[in-house]
C-alpha cells in the first residue's frame, strides 16, 4: 500500500463518510435500531401474563414474554435452540437491519449515477470496496450498541429483572464484541450482493435475507451471554478473513462487469 | 504528446456492435468536437475513455500513459447525459462530496470558484431533485470542472442550456484550454455552437470513425464562394460561366465556386449590365458539410 | 384565421375511462416478471412453514395439528400464543402488499404516472383502477397459497379432516378482505409515492397486524376487532360462517370507500412527483 | 376559441413562486413558441396544464373548457422532461401501454405509423433502459403523438435530437398542424430552430408573461434592413444618407426600412463603388429576444 494507495483510501473514506451522515439514511437506520428493542420489551412485557380468554371456546392462551433482560442478547450456551417469540426477536435482528442498509448504501451509488464520477476518478476497485466496509462497519456498530441500550430502556421500562444467572458483565462484553466481529460477514456479503446487483436494490436485498436466514441460525451458537475470549476472537478472525475474501470478490466484479 | 489515443478500439452489447476498431487522436490542449448521430457510439466511447464500461479489444492511452493508470486518472473532469449527484441532498453537499473524491485541499472556495463559473451560487442550498433541468447541466459542468483537470469529458452538455448558460460553456472551454493545460473532448448536435470552439473534429458513424480533422482542415475542405441572385438568374449564369469555371445553381442562389474577389464578379456582371439584388462571400458551415458527408454514404 | 375548425370533445363515459386505465395495468402486470415472482413467492410460503413446523423435534409437538390450519387458523384467535395459529393466509396480505408497493412505486419512479395524470384528470380513475389491479393480484396470490399449502399439507401428512363448508367460507372471507387490503396499500403508496421503501415498512406493520394484536391484548379476543381489517381477515378462520363472510364483505367494502375516498382527496391536492 | 387560456395562474414550491400571476392564451392550430431561461418557469406551466402539479391559484382552459374536464385531457399528448417510460420494457409495450390507455383501437397499426414518423421501427424490441438519449426523446415523441391528440406540449423536444433529428421535428409538427388541426405549444432554447416553425411566441420571464406576440406581428414589427459591404463605407454612407431616410454606419453599412436591394446596387455601382456584399435582411427571434431580455434587466 504505496502512498498514493494510501491517500486516495482516505479521500474515499472521506466520500463515504461524508456521504453516510449528510443523507438521512443512516439516522433512519439509527431510530429504527433503536425503537425495536424498546418495542419489543415494553409491547411483550406489557401484554405478556395477562391471559386472555377466547370467549367461544374458552380456552386462555398465556402470551409469553421476557423474563429477564439480557434475554434480549441471546440465550446462555446450555439453553437449546427454540422457536419461540424470545430467541427470535433478539439482537440478532440487527444483522437483517446492518445487511439491508449496506445494500442499500452501495446501490444508492450506482442509482444516482455517482458511480460515474467515483471510478472515473479512481482506476482502483479496491479502494471503493474495502472503505465501503469500513464506513458500513462503523455505521453497525453504531447501530448494535444502540441496540443494546435500547434493549437496555426497554427492560428498565418493562421492569424486568437484571439480574444475571451464569454469566456476568464480563462475558456480556465478550458475547457483544463476538456479535460485532460477525457484523463483519454480514456487512461483506451485502457489499458482494450489492456490487453484483449494483441498480437492482429488491435483487440484493433479497438475496441477502435468503443468505442471512442461513447464517442466522449459527449466531446464538458463536455468540451465546456467557461467551470467553475464546469466542470473540474466533469470531475476529472468521470476520475478518471473511471481509478479506469477499473483498476481494467484489473488487473482481467491480473489475469485469460494466457500471453504467 | 496526444492526450488520448485510441487504437481500434471494438465494443459490443449483445449482439448488437457499438463501436468496431475505432481510431482516435485527440492532442494535448485541444478542444475536439465529437460529432455523429444518435446511437452513433459517442456515449460509448467516452464511457470507455473513463473506463466505465470494458471495451472487447482495442486499445486507449491518455497522456501516452495506459488509461488504467491512477494518476492520469484523478486528473479526468466527466459529465456523460447527467450529473452523477444525489438527490436528495443539497447541491452544495454534492459538491463537498465531489471534493473530497478528488481529494482538494481548500475545498469551499473551490466550490465557490466553479460555482461563480456557471452562475449557480444562488442555488447552491436546494435540493438537486428540485432544480430544473437546465440547471441540473450546469452543475454538472460544475462538477466537471472542480479541481481544475488536464482531461474534460463532456457528452451533449449544451443540452438544455439557455443561450446564456451557452455563452458561458463557450467562455469556459476557450479559457481553460488556452495554456495547454486542460484538454476538451465535447460531443454535441448542435454543429453552430460547436463550430465557434471547437479546435478539431471527429465524425462517428455506426462505431466508426470515419473523418478526423483539425478546424484549419475543415476551412479547407468547406470553400468559400460567392452566392449571388439576380433578377433573371438564367442570364446571369451564362454571363457568369463565361469567365468562372465552376458556377453551381443551389437552392435559387448562383455559387461561384473559384477563387476570386466578390468586387470584381460584382463589376463584371454589373459591366454585362445585370443587376444582382444578392450578393455574399459565403462558406460552406459545418452543418452543410456533415450532412454533405452523411448524405455521401459517408467515406469521402 | 383560417376555416375554423370544429374540434369536438366526446366526454368518455366512467367505464372508457376505467378500461382505458386498468387495461394499462392488467398488460403490465402480465408482462413483467414481478407478477410471477409473487405468485411464485405466495405458492412456496406454506411449504416452508409446514416444513419448519415438521422440522423441531422437542417440546412443541409441530404447530399444525390438522392440513387446514396451513389457510386459517381453527378459532378467531386475535392474540396469538404460538406460530402455528399466525403463520396462515394472513401472510399472503403481507407479501401482497410488498408487490403492490413496488408495482405503484415504479409507476412513479418511472415517470409513467405523468402520461396517466396528463390523459385522466379525474383521480378517482387512477386510485379505482389501481386498487382493482391489486385486489386481483392478491387474490391470485391467496390461489397460488391455497394450491401451495394443500399440496404441502398433503405432503406433511396431517389429517384433512375439516367441516368442508366452512373452509370454502374462510377461503372466500380471505380473497374478498383482499379488496380492503388492497384499497389499503393502495392508499400508502400514493402517500409515500417514489418512497416504496417506506410503503413496505408500513405493510410489514399493517399485514402482520400488530397494532390488532397489541388492541387485542388490551380489549381481549373480543369480535368488535372486526372492524379492522386485519381483525376480519383473522376472522375468516377454519369455524367461519355465513355471518363471518358478511362481516369480511362488509368490512372489507367499508374500508374500500374510505380510502378511496380518501385517497382521491389526497391526490388531487399534491403534484404527482 | 383558444386552444389554452391561463389566467392569473401561480404556483409555488415550498414558498418560492416558480410561477406569478401568470397568463397565456394559445389559438387554435398555432405552433406556440414558449421561450425562457433555465427555471423561468416553462416546464411549471407545462406541468400544471397536463395536470402534474396542482396550482396554488389561478384557472386553466383548454379549448374553452376547464383543464379538469375529462373528454379534453384525453386528447392532451405530453412530452415533459423525460418520457415516463418503464425502463426495463421495450419500446413496443411502453408504446401499447400508452396505445391502450388511451383507448386506441388498431393499436399495432397506430405504434408503427407513430415509429414510422420518428424512424425508430428498427429499434421496436429494444428495452428502453438501452437506448441513447437522442433515442429516448424520440420514443418521447412517439408516445405523445399516439392517437392524433388536438394538443401537444412538448418541453424542449430537441434536446439531444442530431441534425437529421431536428429535420424531422419541423416536418412532424407542420405535418400533424395541417392535417390534425392540431395546437402545439413547445419550448426550446434553440431559437433558430424554433423560429422556422413557430407561428405565435410566448416569452416568460422569473414566472411571468411578458409577451405574447404572433410570428406575423413580430415580422412586421422587426424592421427589416438592407446590409451593404464596399470598399469605402464612410463614403457610402454619406451617398446612401441623400436617397433613403434611415440609414447606419456601425461596423457595417445598414439601411432601413428599404428592400428594393436594386435602387441601392445602381446608386453604388453607377459612383464606382465596388460592392462585395448586398444582403436584406430583418431581425430575428434571438436579437429580438435579447433585446427584449435587455429591456426588461434594466427595468
Amino acid at each position: 500500500m504505496n502512498k498514493a494507495n494510501l491517500n486516495n483510501l482516505k479521500s474515499m473514506l472521506k466520500v463515504d463518510s461524508r456521504r453516510m451522515f449528510k443523507t438521512p439514511l443512516v439516522y433512519i437506520m439509527f431510530g429504527i435500531c433503536f425503537m425495536i428493542p424498546v418495542l419489543i420489551l415494553v409491547m411483550t412485557s406489557f401484554m405478556g401474563n395477562t391471559s386472555v380468554v377466547d370467549p367461544s371456546t374458552g380456552e386462555e392462551t398465556v402470551m409469553e414474554t421476557f423474563t429477564n433482560v439480557w434475554q434480549i442478547l441471546g440465550a446462555t450456551s446450555n439453553a437449546g435452540m427454540s422457536m419461540d417469540l424470545t430467541s427470535m426477536c433478539n439482537i440478532n435482528l440487527i444483522y437483517f437491519i446492518v445487511a439491508i442498509f449496506a445494500c442499500i448504501f452501495v446501490s444508492e451509488d450506482f442509482r444516482s449515477g455517482y458511480v460515474k464520477n467515483l471510478f472515473t476518478i479512481r482506476a482502483k476497485r479496491m479502494e471503493y470496496v474495502i472503505s465501503k466496509t469500513i464506513t458500513c462497519f462503523i455505521a453497525s456498530i453504531v447501530m448494535l450498541l444502540l441496540f443494546f441500550i435500547g434493549g437496555m430502556v426497554g427492560g428498565a421500562i418493562a421492569g424486568l429483572p437484571f439480574s444475571m444467572d451464569g454469566f456476568n458483565v464480563g462475558t456480556i462484553i465478550c458475547c457483544l464484541l463476538s456479535k460485532m466481529f460477525i457484523l463483519l460477514i454480514f456487512i461483506s456479503i451485502a457489499l458482494t450482493l450489492a456490487c453484483v446487483a449494483k441498480t437492482k436494490l429488491w435483487l440484493s436485498i433479497i438475496c441477502v435475507l435468503g443468505g442471512g436466514m442461513l447464517l442466522f441460525m449459527m449466531i446464538p451458537m458463536m455468540t451465546p451471554l456467557d461467551a470467553g475470549i475464546l469466542n470473540v476472537i474466533m469470531c475476529f478472525v472468521g470476520g475478518i478473513l471473511f471481509s478479506i475474501g469477499l473483498a476481494f470478490v467484489s473488487k473482481f466484479i467491480l473489475n469485469k462487469t460494466s457500471l453504467v | 504528446m496526444n492526450a488520448i489515443e485510441i487504437r481500434n478500439l471494438t465494443k459490443n452489447y449483445g449482439e448488437k456492435q457499438a463501436l468496431s476498431n475505432l481510431n482516435m487522436t485527440v492532442p494535448m490542449g485541444a478542444i475536439y468536437g465529437f460529432i455523429g448521430e444518435n446511437g452513433s457510439g459517442k456515449s460509448t466511447t467516452e464511457k470507455l475513455i473513463c473506463g466505465l464500461i470494458r471495451p472487447n479489444s482495442g486499445t486507449i492511452k491518455l497522456f501516452d500513459k495506459d488509461y488504467h493508470d491512477q494518476e492520469i486518472r484523478s486528473q479526468i473532469g466527466v459529465l456523460i447525459e447527467s450529473p452523477g449527484c444525489f438527490p436528495n441532498i443539497s447541491v452544495w453537499d454534492n459538491m463537498k462530496i465531489q471534493a473530497a473524491n478528488l481529494g482538494i485541499k481548500n475545498e469551499n472556495e473551490e466550490i465557490r470558484r466553479v460555482l461563480k463559473i456557471v452562475r449557480m451560487e444562488g442555488s447552491a442550498s436546494n435540493k438537486f431533485k428540485n432544480c430544473s433541468l437546465g440547471m441540473k447541466q450546469r452543475i454538472g459542468i460544475a462538477f466537471a470542472l472542480l479541481g481544475n483537470p488536464k482531461l474534460l469529458i463532456l457528452d451533449e452538455p449544451i443540452n438544455g442550456l439557455d443561450a446564456d448558460g451557452m455563452r458561458i460553456m463557450r467562455e469556459v472551454l476557450i479559457d481553460i484550454t488556452k495554456n495547454l493545460s486542460c484538454t476538451v473532448l465535447i460531443s454535441s448536435h448542435i454543429l453552430g455552437e460547436l463550430e465557434k470552439i471547437a479546435t478539431h473534429y471527429g465524425i462517428i458513424r455506426n462505431g466508426k470513425m470515419i473523418k478526423e480533422m483539425t478546424a484549419e482542415e475543415l476551412e479547407k475542405e468547406c470553400p468559400t464562394y460567392v452566392a449571388i441572385k439576380a433578377k433573371d438568374n438564367i442570364e446571369a449564369k451564362r454571363a457568369l460561366e463565361k469567365r468562372y469555371k465552376k458556377v453551381i445553381e443551389e437552392n435559387d442562389e448562383l455559387r461561384v465556386y473559384d477563387s476570386c474577389l466578390t468586387k470584381d464578379v460584382v463589376s463584371y456582371l454589373y459591366s454585362e449590365n445585370i443587376l444582382p439584388t444578392y450578393v455574399q462571400t459565403k462558406k460552406i458551415n459545418l452543418e452543410e458539410y456533415y450532412i454533405n458527408l452523411m448524405d455521401k454514404g459517408g467515406t469521402l | 384565421m383560417e376555416k375554423e375548425i370544429t374540434l369536438e370533445f366526446e366526454q368518455p363515459s366512467f367505464f372508457k375511462r376505467i378500461k382505458g386505465m386498468l387495461s394499462v395495468d392488467f398488460y403490465r402486470l402480465f408482462h413483467t416478471p414481478l407478477f410471477y415472482i409473487f405468485l411464485f413467492i405466495a405458492a412456496i410460503i406454506p411449504a416452508l412453514v409446514s416444513m419448519g413446523s415438521m422440522g423441531d423435534t422437542n417440546e412443541t409437538a409441530g404447530m399444525f395439528t390438522n392440513a387446514w390450519q396451513i389457510i386459517a387458523a381453527d378459532k378467531p384467535l386475535y392474540v396469538i400464543s404460538n406460530i402455528g395459529e399466525y403463520a396462515n393466509m394472513n401472510m399472503v396480505f403481507i407479501f401482497g402488499g410488498i408487490m403492490i408497493s413496488i408495482f405503484i412505486g415504479h409507476d412513479y419512479h418511472s415517470g409513467y404516472v405523468k402520461q396517466l395524470f396528463t390523459t385522466h384528470s379525474t383521480k378517482q380513475d387512477y386510485m379505482m383502477s389501481k386498487t382493482i389491479i391489486s385486489a386481483f393480484s392478491m387474490m391470485c396470490m391467496c390461489i397460488t397459497y391455497l394450491i401451495g399449502g394443500t399440496l404441502s399439507g398433503a405432503f406433511t401428512g396431517l389429517p384433512f379432516t375439516i367441516n368442508v363448508g366452512s373452509l370454502i367460507l374462510a377461503i372466500l372471507g380471505k380473497m374478498i378482505m383482499s379488496l380492503g387490503w388492497a384499497s389499503l396499500y393502495t392508499f400508502i403508496n400514493i402517500i409515500f409515492r417514489r418512497k416504496f421503501g417506506i410503503s413496505i415498512a408500513l405493510c410489514f406493520v399493517f399485514g402482520t397486524g400488530i397494532p390488532v394484536i397489541g388492541a387485542a391484548s388490551i380489549v381481549g379476543n373480543s369480535s368488535i376487532l372486526n372492524i379492522f381489517l386485519y381483525g376480519s381477515s383473522v376472522n375468516a378462520c377454519l369455524s367461519s360462517n355465513i355471518i363471518s363472510l358478511i362481516t369480511c364483505l362488509g368490512i372489507s367494502l367499508v374500508w374500500a370507500v374510505i380510502y378511496n375516498i380518501v385517497g382521491t382527496l389526497v391526490l388531487s391536492k399534491r403534484d404527482c412527483y | 376559441m383558444n386552444a389554452i387560456e391561463i389566467k392569473n395562474l401561480s404556483k409555488s414550491f415550498r414558498g418560492l413562486y416558480a410561477l406569478d400571476d401568470f397568463h397565456m392564451t394559445v389559438p387554435v392550430g398555432a405552433i406556440y413558441g414558449f421561450i425562457g431561461e433555465n427555471g423561468s418557469g416553462k416546464s411549471t406551466t407545462e406541468k400544471c396544464i397536463c395536470g402534474h402539479l396542482v396550482p396554488n391559484k389561478g384557472e386553466i382552459k383548454l379549448f374553452g373548457r376547464d383543464y379538469t374536464d375529462p373528454g379534453v385531457r384525453a386528447r392532451v399528448g405530453a412530452l415533459i422532461e423525460n418520457a415516463g417510460c418503464f425502463p426495463n420494457s421495450s419500446i413496443y409495450a411502453n408504446l401499447k401501454m400508452q396505445a391502450l390507455n388511451l383507448g386506441i383501437e388498431n393499436i399495432d397499426e397506430e405504434i408503427h405509423r407513430v415509429l414510422k414518423i420518428v424512424k425508430m421501427e428498427e429499434h421496436i424490441k429494444l428495452p428502453f433502459k438501452k437506448c441513447s438519449l437522442g433515442m429516448k426523446q424520440r420514443v418521447g415523441i412517439a408516445m405523445a403523438l399516439l392517437g392524433n391528440p388536438a394538443l401537444l406540449i412538448l418541453d424542449e423536444p430537441i434536446n439531444g435530437l442530431d441534425t437529421e433529428g431536428m429535420k424531422m421535428m419541423r416536418e412532424i409538427l407542420a405535418d400533424i398542424t395541417k392535417n390534425y388541426h392540431c395546437t402545439v405549444l413547445i419550448s426550446s432554447h434553440i431559437l433558430g430552430e424554433l423560429e422556422k416553425i413557430a407561428t405565435h411566441y410566448g416569452i416568460i420571464r422569473q414566472g411571468k408573461m411578458i409577451q405574447e406576440i404572433s410570428a406575423k406581428e413580430m415580422e412586421a414589427r422587426n424592421r427589416t434592413f438592407i446590409e451593404v459591404e464596399t470598399n469605402n463605407n464612410k463614403e457610402a454612407y454619406n451617398i446612401l444618407k441623400k436617397h433613403f431616410n434611415d440609414v447606419r454606419l456601425d461596423n457595417n453599412l445598414k439601411i432601413f426600412d428599404e428592400d428594393d436591394t436594386e435602387k441601392v446596387m445602381n446608386i453604388l455601382l453607377s459612383n464606382h463603388f465596388e460592392v462585395s456584399k448586398i444582403i436584406q435582411n430583418k431581425i430575428g427571434l434571438e436579437e429580438y429576444y435579447i433585446e427584449l431580455m435587455s429591456k426588461e434587466v434594466n427595468k
